[in-house]
């Protein structure tokens, strides 16, 4: 099950819905809104999708996980729009037959969630600021080289980081 | 010569840089996506600054700079993702 | 925050205990029953525990996961008495600025515990049998050297399993 | 020589061999645990079988054999834990 929604996150529903008698774990992720980054105070957060693509990306991870790990039920969900401190980005739950399954698949799937999915996130800071957060994105005022000179385009770029999991 | 007719999407930081939502391009039969790049990059400087960082996916699915655009595609142009 | 209980566990409860806007990441862990182990039909479990040193040997969990990880919050909730399949045996939760050490606290949470904290299960299998869980006891049929040739005691034996990791 | 009175617990498989949840056990001063494991063994052979698996605690805390038991001591004698 995957979800991409404005509301809040149901985790004690998201929770029930992968329990099952032939599971022995379950692990839920909870990506949560932190005040403080690298020192900056956050007061809110914006959370921008390409709603459309992102379903079908979200659909094509659980597929994929699925097929890594022996999941008895899964289910992501995604948060969209405006956040405050300590709320609840993307909820991730995953039952296995076994514990080390279940840790191994939920942090495969947050990890290749951040690589993969078209969300975007918008940090409101307390000194008024709001900035895009855009791993690997060069600041607008950087000089770059000519178009025909970049080598690499998305869909390389994305397996390849896949492969290489990431930090 | 024929041509086609793709719609282009732009989002977060891509959208600011081009201060549209979307566009539509007319292109001719078998444009790779690398040639529409050098098209949106050429009218978009604060665009092409961006480079080789930026994804681009053909109907949803992340595509390479190879790939023939058809009559009806979506390309979306965006920055890396943040989601999580 | 530990706790030895014979009544269910409040998951929703647990979770929101470990949120906090210093946090980035929630993971929880639940173990439940499973219904096959090895193709044999479990009916229902009965988990009884050593309850002052369970509690005490909870609490050393908590204090050394702390030390090792760093966590922001953490509750470790272990279920005592009857069970039923697919009910919540275990659960942890933990909070960490990070996603990844919340991983890593959680699993070494988990399989620190089961190594260490003296709760037993007794599986009532669905043919009639029942048997003690207690991985590498011989069974009392099988003769062993005398008691004197026996090297190793608890503390050692304990430590050392700890230091290798578990499986 | 002085006398010293200790409790020791049984649990799970090691509480069916002994049959007892518990004992009271009077020992000299100064004996250790490993000489106790040794009293226990022998007065009920159904546990020494389990032998070298079995754990053993000293006032909720794992112990090694070589300790000293003090008056008032309560030991805890059982099977590899299951919980989790």
């Amino acid at each position: 099950m995957i979800s991409l929604t404005d509301q809040d996150i149901d985790i004690a529903g998201l929770t029930d819905l992968v329990r099952h008698d032939s599971a022995g774990a379950v692990v839920v992720f909870l990506g949560t809104v932190r005040e403080f980054t690298r020192g900056v105070q956050t007061k809110s957060l914006e959370y921008t999708a390409y709603a459309e693509m992102a379903r079908v990306s979200l659909q094509q991870l659980e597929a994929e996980a699925r097929q890594r790990f022996p999941i008895i039920e899964v289910g992501i969900i995604h948060r969209t729009g405006a956040l405050s401190l300590g709320d609840v980005s993307v909820a991730i739950a995953v039952s296995t037959p076994h514990r080390a399954e279940a840790f191994a698949a939920g942090q495969w799937i947050i990890d290749t969630l951040k690589i993969r999915v078209p969300i975007w996130k918008k940090e409101h800071y307390s000194d008024g600021r709001e900035e895009w957060q855009h791993p690997g994105l060069p600041s607008p005022t950087e000089s770059l080289g000519a178009p025909s000179e970049i080598p690499n385009f998305a869909a390389d770029r994305i397996a390849a980081k896949d492969s290489a999991g990431d930090q | 010569m024929n041509e086609i007719q793709v719609t282009v999407l732009f989002f977060a930081a891509a959208r600011d840089a081009t201060a549209t939502e979307s566009t539509t391009e007319l292109l001719a039969e078998n444009t790779r996506l690398a040639d529409l790049r050098t098209v949106l990059f050429t009218r978009w400087p604060q665009l092409a600054r961006y480079g080789s960082a930026l994804l681009w996916a053909v109907n949803n699915q992340y595509a390479s700079s190879d790939v023939c655009l058809r009559a009806g595609d979506v390309v979306a142009c965006f920055p890396p993702v943040s989601g999580g």
